[in-house]
């Protein structure tokens, strides 16, 4: 056998724990209420349209996205607004947020909600473009940034791929692996549209191999497009990464502190492209996701359609409840995902799985001194010296943690899981990337 | 091959800081920064080599011919006192960006023993003219390598946290001491 | 500061080895024994007091840019005094002590106290910090010297008092900078605490 | 429901820890051990004691009384500093001897700087050396393999026995006889399986090789200063052996005598005094065999594998600022 | 504190000052030049007497002549010594440079019959506790190459053939010695002996 692509640098390999992975998708009943904040894109808050008292429909615009990088935010149910004030988001700060009280289900009108899969495309390239911006699609895979602005490939670059990220390579999580399975042939139009919207010849889809049946199936539904090809990929972490992932399938390397289109590549995730085509073809805003609820302990791991904004209590007891014995419950992956501090907080648009850890696993084990072993420099695929950047970092030393790349880190935790000390090397590396970005910043002045 | 043998002994296995003792004060007092260390080998390799020219001048042919040695301690210092100023006049003339790099460190050098004990060591070794300057480059060559790879050893520790007792200046010393052990395996070599 | 602080802080509390590291070349190139050690602690004591001396005495008629020069030549003058009365009295002491005596010239020690001390203060302080700061060099040469001496050839100031060597590494370069390493850290204990 | 558990990616984490790593590193070293205790009986046992139980008391008492932090003598690093420092003396060392050893080691070597992790030596090689310099005599008279360990026990040996029983190292023997001094006295199969003078731990290069596969395999070394340190001295010795080979050993002389074996897989990676990145550990591993075959064959040591590890631990730190690990996204020119 | 005015900068009085302070200096080593002088050679002559003392049989007159070395480059010293007109002996002063640190210098004495008087260490820079035991201030050492004769008296190591007992572990010196013993008895011989 061809021993099987995949990027070259660091990288680990923890245990997989895709326990929910043959669970078909469901849909969790609409929540009684749903908190929708109204930042849940990378870049500026949006500006709620809405006011308290105001009867809403399912889809319609709550939010509107001004600044250039911001996107639109709509209602995930249909009812009355209740409150439009600060809750408690998902790593416990403050937010602002829509809630609504839901009443019946009822949509926009010109919404499809039809099963039927629409794949002739009528949109135009600019249509496309405004329309996903309108609907509100935002990256679902995990840094939600405005997909609209993706799409408009800068002056002077030029877009060869287009990449869609079906790697999935965080332990537990299995909602991309679901959707591929269950709706490749939407999929296919979405990445059709966002090929359009693109401009683009070339696509790549890159899955892992321990979700043989995903390649397996869109590899058929492929067949049917040109220039689609699914590339399966050895399992490591963090080959969901963008750049490791564009490594992975082009052997090309994005420069430090670039986007990939510096390479002619454009990264989507596959729950992304569902999105693009439900946005354009049904003129359905991103109003709900797939969120996989896992954990070793849980009674029913799975994986739900769930509206934003609901809370991820709900998640929890259609899965079974909490176990006695749980520690910690977090939201995303198990090495990126954030630890909840309220089961209160709200399902958004990045989230694409709950997890609950047990009691034993929840707390860290006590740091021990530094031994050099090397161990977290030979796990980062970024080539940088954790261990080095954790000690600049705990004496201050900002402007040497900058000449040793701290800023080119992508926070993907491979250094702090291999440490024979415990050391959490990634939390001293977030403290120093807002201050050395700081000083970027003011040295620019 | 007479060479040879001068440059290896005068790098490692007397080693002037290591095993000879001079130059102490600024091994200790610029090591803490592996780039003052590399401006200060700078400075000590070029005013060595003159110093060694010109005293070995003087020795010859004033000292030596009028029964003077017992001068020589008072002019060997005079001479580099005033060469050190000369240097630093013509290099800021001449080469600006030399002087940059060396200025700082250029008045250290008259009360650096590592350049009048190469000095008094040249003469005290009969070296020929020739030899001395070999012997003074090799042994900034010696100096600078101690330098280079200790100020890169504090650098390190300044990193770490080293018990209080021990921090600054004597531990500086203890890691002094297991280079200069380490220094003792090329004992021999020659 | 009173006259008796100028002559004892040289001991302990400002000791030119211990504290300011000062003069490091021949503490730790000498210090092979207790009686080198005594033998150069005293050759730079009496240098450093008639150097001391000298500078107090004459600074007011010395212009100020050529002060360091005359320094170093009222220095000089007295290093070539010591080594050549060692020469023709302490032979062997002398070779002992080998280049280190010329050295005593550039030891920043002589010169940092005629520069920073002597030309600034009155006769009697100056001669009083020459002598402290020299017997504070002394004490430490002999004390490091007789460490290694007692680490290194298990005897003191010639005497043997165990049969057999000791840990020849005392006696070598490497042990010269161990033992002042952590005869520093002692001394800042001690100082600390006091 | 208790308060969550609040804490930063990750969450999972990979299930090693020092005391495991530390312990392979003890596991790899068993068949060699068990080769000296064949090789030189008791004496060799009272050796092993002695420093193991020293370093563990000077840790202990260093980190009670004068650092005053927490006490983490069960880390096990302590353990393999004392059998690595009696693996690189004489089973014959006077037991007051091996004490100063280990309290260099564990004190000076590594305490000092502030403990596991922070010492830019190796210290064990750091006491080895101290020793051999304080204790020339003692820690160059080799007694022999088998002939010698019924006259070793715990309290030692008297003088009068020793000189019948010691005999030079074949690595003493080229210093001092040349080539031909060699022909007679060893065979290849009796270097490889112990049969030779030595400190306790390096004479058997097919037990320590075995552990050094041990933990090349459980990946608690990588390959790369073992590789480059075996591969620059085998070089260095091959150039010399071709262009002299009536001077010079050959070089598959060089690599089974001596300390190399047993530096290039247990102390040359020790984590903490080598380099970090892949570069820097060939630049290390090549420093370490260059030196040491120079320090062999040109100097007045008979064998160089301690001071050539000792050098390159000095140099650390300036390789560690040189070569950087492979950079993503950067030009290899820049990295450099 | 001090407000004396000090002289100025000038370059007048800065030449003046240095001048004076020269002057001064100068004179006062040239004072102390004159009366250490005797006191110094004295030293340096006693040294020399003192190791030829230790190395020839009494004596009242001593000879000393330059002679190239046999083998190396530099040329030995030979101090041919008389009593009451008759030659009792000739020291060498031969060197080394194969010391464990390099270069050290002996004196080796040989009476008439081409025996080894006796040897005495001028200067070495060999390892206290090992090395060093070359010099009879520190062991007995040496006195093994007393009343030999070098035709018969093989002056290498036994671990080469010799008939020198080696200094335990301390070869290299004891290696060197008979390398500097050698060296003067070869030269000696060739320039014909005690003539
Ligand atoms: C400040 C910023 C500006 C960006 N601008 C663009 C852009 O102009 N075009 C584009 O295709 N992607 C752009 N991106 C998106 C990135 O390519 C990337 O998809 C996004 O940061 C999420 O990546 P991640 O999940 O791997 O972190 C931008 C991201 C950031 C943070
Ligand atoms: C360490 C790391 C791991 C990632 N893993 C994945 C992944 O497995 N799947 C994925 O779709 N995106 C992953 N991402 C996000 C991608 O880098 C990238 O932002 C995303 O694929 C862009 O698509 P989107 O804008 O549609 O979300 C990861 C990012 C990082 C930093
Ligand atoms: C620090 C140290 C200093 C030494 N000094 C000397 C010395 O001065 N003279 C000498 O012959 N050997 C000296 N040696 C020993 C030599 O390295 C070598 O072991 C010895 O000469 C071999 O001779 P052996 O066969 O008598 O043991 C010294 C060894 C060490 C470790
Ligand atoms: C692979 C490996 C090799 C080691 N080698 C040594 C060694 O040569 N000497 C030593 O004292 N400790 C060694 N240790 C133990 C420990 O790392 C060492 O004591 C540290 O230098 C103490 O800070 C080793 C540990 C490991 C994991
Ligand atoms: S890390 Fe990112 S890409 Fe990989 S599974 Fe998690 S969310 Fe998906
Ligand atoms: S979190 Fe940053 S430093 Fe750590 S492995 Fe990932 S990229 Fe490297
Ligand atoms: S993995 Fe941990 S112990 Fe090893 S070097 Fe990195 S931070 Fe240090
Ligand atoms: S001159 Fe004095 S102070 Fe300067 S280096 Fe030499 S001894 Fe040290
Ligand atoms: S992904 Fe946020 S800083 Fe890199």
């Amino acid at each position: 056998m061809k021993a099987l692509k995949t990027f070259k640098l660091g990288g680990i390999h923890p245990q997989e724990y895709k326990i929910s992975a043959d669970k078909p998708i469901e849909v969790l009943p609409i929540p009684k209420t749903v908190n929708i904040p109204v930042a849940q894109n990378l870049g500026a808050p949006s500006k709620v349209v809405v006011k308290k008292g105001e009867q809403v429909k399912t889809g319609q615009l709550i939010a509107k996205g001004e600044a250039f990088i911001s996107a639109n935010v709509h209602a995930s149910v249909s009812g009355k607004v209740k409150k439009v004030d600060e809750v408690l988001d998902t790593s416990g700060y403050k937010r602002l947020a829509v809630t609504i009280q839901s009443e019946g289900d009822e949509w926009e009108e010109d919404i499809d909600t039809s099963e039927e899969i629409k794949k002739e495309i009528t949109a135009s390239q600019q249509e496309i473009i405004d329309k996903i911006q309108e609907k509100g699609v935002v990256g679902l895979g995990g840094a939600t940034f405005p997909s609209h602005v993706k799409l408009k490939v800068p002056e002077g670059k030029t877009a060869e791929y287009l990449i869609i990220n079906g790697v999935e390579c965080e332990p537990f999580l299995t909602s991309d692996h679901r959707l591929m399975v269950e709706k490749g042939e939407e999929l296919m139009v979405g990445i059709e549209l966002l090929k359009k919207g693109l401009g683009v010849e070339k696509v790549l889809i890159g899955i892992e191999n321990n979700k043989p049946d995903a390649i397996k199936y869109l590899s058929e539904v492929a067949s049917q497009y040109e220039n689609i090809e699914v590339q399966p990929l050895k399992v490591k972490y963090p080959q969901g990464g963008e750049k490791q992932l564009i490594k992975a399938l082009l052997g090309r390397e994005v420069p430090s502190g670039k986007l990939p289109i510096e390479v002619g590549c454009v990264v989507n995730n596959v729950g992304t492209a569902y999105a693009v085509y439900e946005a354009v073809q049904k003129n359905k805003p991103l109003v709900d996701r797939v969120v996989t609820v896992t954990g070793k302990n849980l009674e029913k791991p799975c994986n739900l359609q769930v509206r934003i904004g609901t809370p991820v209590q709900d998640l929890i007891d259609k899965a079974g409840g909490l176990p006695e014995d749980t520690g910690k419950v977090v939201n995303g992956g198990p090495m990126m995902g954030k630890a909840l501090t309220s089961l209160e907080a709200p399902i958004v648009k990045g989230t694409s799985g709950v997890i609950v850890f047990p009691k034993g696993e929840a707390t860290r084990v006590t740091q021990k001194t530094c031994i050099r072993c090397g161990k977290c420099v030979e796990a980062c695929p970024m080539g940088l010296e954790p261990f080095y950047l954790a000690q600049l970092a705990e004496k201050e030393l900002w402007d040497r943690a900058e000449e040793n790349l701290i800023m080119d880190c992508i926070e993907c935790g491979s250094c702090h899981y291999t440490c024979p000390s415990g050391r959490p090397l990634l939390d001293y590396i977030r403290v120093g990337k807002p201050n050395v970005g700081q000083m970027i910043k003011n040295r620019g002045n | 091959m007479e060479y040879i043998i001068i440059i290896i002994t005068a790098i490692f296995v007397n080693n002037i800081v290591l095993a000879q003792f001079l130059g102490i004060c600024p091994f200790l007092g610029v090591s803490g920064k592996v780039s003052t260390s590399v401006g200060m080998s700078g400075a000590v390799m070029f005013v060595m080599t003159i110093a060694t020219i010109v005293t070995w001048l003087i020795q010859n042919y004033i000292l030596i011919p009028f029964s003077l040695e017992f001068l020589q301690t008072i002019t060997f210092i005079l001479v580099i006192a005033s060469l050190v100023q000369m240097v630093e006049i013509i290099l800021k003339k001449v080469s600006p960006p030399l002087y940059q790099a060396l200025g700082i460190f250029l008045p250290l050098m008259t009360t650096n023993c590592a350049i009048l004990g190469v000095a008094i060591l040249t003469m005290q070794n009969d070296y020929n003219l020739m030899q001395g300057v070999v012997f003074a480059i090799a042994n900034a060559i010696g100096f600078g390598i101690a330098l280079l790879l200790f100020s890169s050893i504090r650098e390190h520790l300044d990193l770490l946290d080293v018990p209080k007792g021990m921090r600054g200046v004597p531990i500086a010393f203890v890691a002094a001491g297991i280079l200069a052990l380490a220094f003792m395996g090329f004992a021999g070599l020659v | 500061m009173n006259q008796w602080q100028n002559f004892t802080k040289g001991f302990i509390k400002d000791n030119p080895v211990f504290v300011l590291l000062l003069g490091l070349c021949p503490t730790l190139g000498v210090t092979t024994s207790a009686i080198n050690g005594l033998g150069m602690g005293l050759a730079t004591t009496f240098v450093l007091l008639m150097s001391n001396t000298v500078v107090t005495l004459i600074k007011n008629f010395i212009p100020v840019k050529v002060r360091i020069p005359s320094f170093i030549v009222i220095i000089a003058s007295f290093v070539t005094i010591v080594e050549l009365v060692m020469q023709g009295f302490l032979p062997a002491l002398f070779e002992q002590l080998g280049l280190f005596i010329p050295l005593i010239v550039v030891n920043c020690l002589v010169l940092g106290r005629a520069e920073a001390f002597a030309s600034k203060n009155d006769f009697i302080s100056s001669v009083l910090d020459g002598l402290g700061m020299g017997l504070g060099f002394t004490f430490a040469l002999t004390l490091l010297g007789a460490v290694r001496e007692i680490l290194g050839s298990g005897a003191i100031f010639g005497w043997d008092f165990v049969t057999g060597d000791g840990m020849l590494v005392f006696v070598l370069a490497p042990g010269a900078f161990i033992a002042l390493g952590y005869l520093i850290a002692i001394m800042n204990k001690f100082n600390k605490a006091s | 429901m208790d308060k969550l558990v609040i804490s930063g990616s990750p969450h999972v984490h990979q299930n090693t820890s020092i005391p495991k790593l530390m312990y392979m590193v003890v596991i790899a070293m068993i068949p060699a051990m068990l080769v000296s205790f064949y090789m030189f009986g008791l004496g060799a046992l009272r050796v092993f004691l002695i420093a193991v139980l020293s370093c563990y008391l000077f840790e202990y008492l260093i980190q009670r009384y004068l650092i005053k932090g927490p006490i983490t003598i069960n880390d096990g690093s302590a353990l393999i500093t004392g059998i690595l420092l009696a693996f690189n003396v004489p089973s014959s060392i006077p037991w007051w001897m091996m004490v100063v050893g280990a309290l260099v080691a564990i004190g000076m070597g590594k305490m000092s700087f502030g403990g596991l992790g922070k010492n830019p030596f190796n210290p064990a090689l750091v006491g080895r050396v101290f020793m051999l310099i304080s204790f020339p005599v003692e820690m160059t008279r080799w007694p022999k393999p088998i002939v010698s360990r019924e006259y070793f026990s715990f309290a030692g040996v008297d003088d009068k026995v020793l000189d019948t029983v010691t005999g030079p190292t074949p690595l003493g023997v080229l210093q001092e006889k040349g080539v031909e001094g060699l022909s007679q006295t060893s065979n290849y199969a009796d270097l490889m399986l112990g049969q030779m003078g030595g400190s306790m731990g390096e004479i058997s290069a097919i037990a320590l090789v075995i552990g050094g596969l041990y933990l090349l395999f459980r990946r608690v070394i990588s390959w790369h200063i073992p590789v480059a340190y075996l591969g620059s001295s085998f070089a260095l010795a091959a150039i010399l052996w071709f262009a002299n080979p009536t001077q010079y050993a050959d070089p598959f002389f060089h690599l089974v005598t001596g300390g190399l074996i047993l530096g290039v897989f247990y102390m040359a990676t020790d984590y903490v005094s080598s380099p970090i990145s892949a570069k820097g550990q060939i630049i290390f591993g090549v420093g370490a065999g260059v030196l040491t075959i120079l320090i062999r064959v040109f100097g007045s040591y008979p064998e160089g594998v301690s001071f050539a590890i000792l050098l390159m631990n000095a140099a650390t730190p300036l390789i560690n600022n040189r070569f950087k690990p492979k950079r993503f996204g950067h030009k290899p020119a820049k990295a450099a | 504190m001090s407000k004396q005015k000090k002289p100025e900068s000038t370059f007048p009085n800065m030449v003046l000052a240095l001048f004076l302070v020269t002057m001064i200096a100068g004179l006062a080593l040239g004072g102390v030049y004159v009366v250490t002088k005797e006191p110094i050679a004295a030293a340096k002559k006693a040294k020399l007497e003192n190791a030829l003392g230790k190395v020839l049989p009494e004596f009242d007159t001593i000879k000393n002549k330059k002679v190239p070395a046999y083998n190396g480059k530099d040329s030995l010293v030979f101090y041919t010594a008389y009593k009451s007109g008759s030659k009792v002996g000739t020291a060498v002063k031969t060197y080394t440079e194969k010391g464990y640190s390099g270069r050290f210098e002996i004196m080796v004495g040989f009476t008439p019959d081409n025996r080894i008087e006796n040897t005495a260490v001028l200067n070495h820079a060999e390892t206290p506790g090992l090395g060093d035991k070359i010099d009879k201030s520190k062991s007995d050492w040496s006195k093994q190459f007393n009343g030999k004769n070098p035709e018969q008296f093989q002056l290498k190591v036994k671990k080469d053939g010799g008939d020198v007992d080696a200094i335990t572990a301390a070869t290299i010196s004891s290696r060197a010695f008979c390398d500097a013993t050698k060296r003067a008895y070869e030269t000696y011989e060739k320039e014909g002996g005690v003539k």
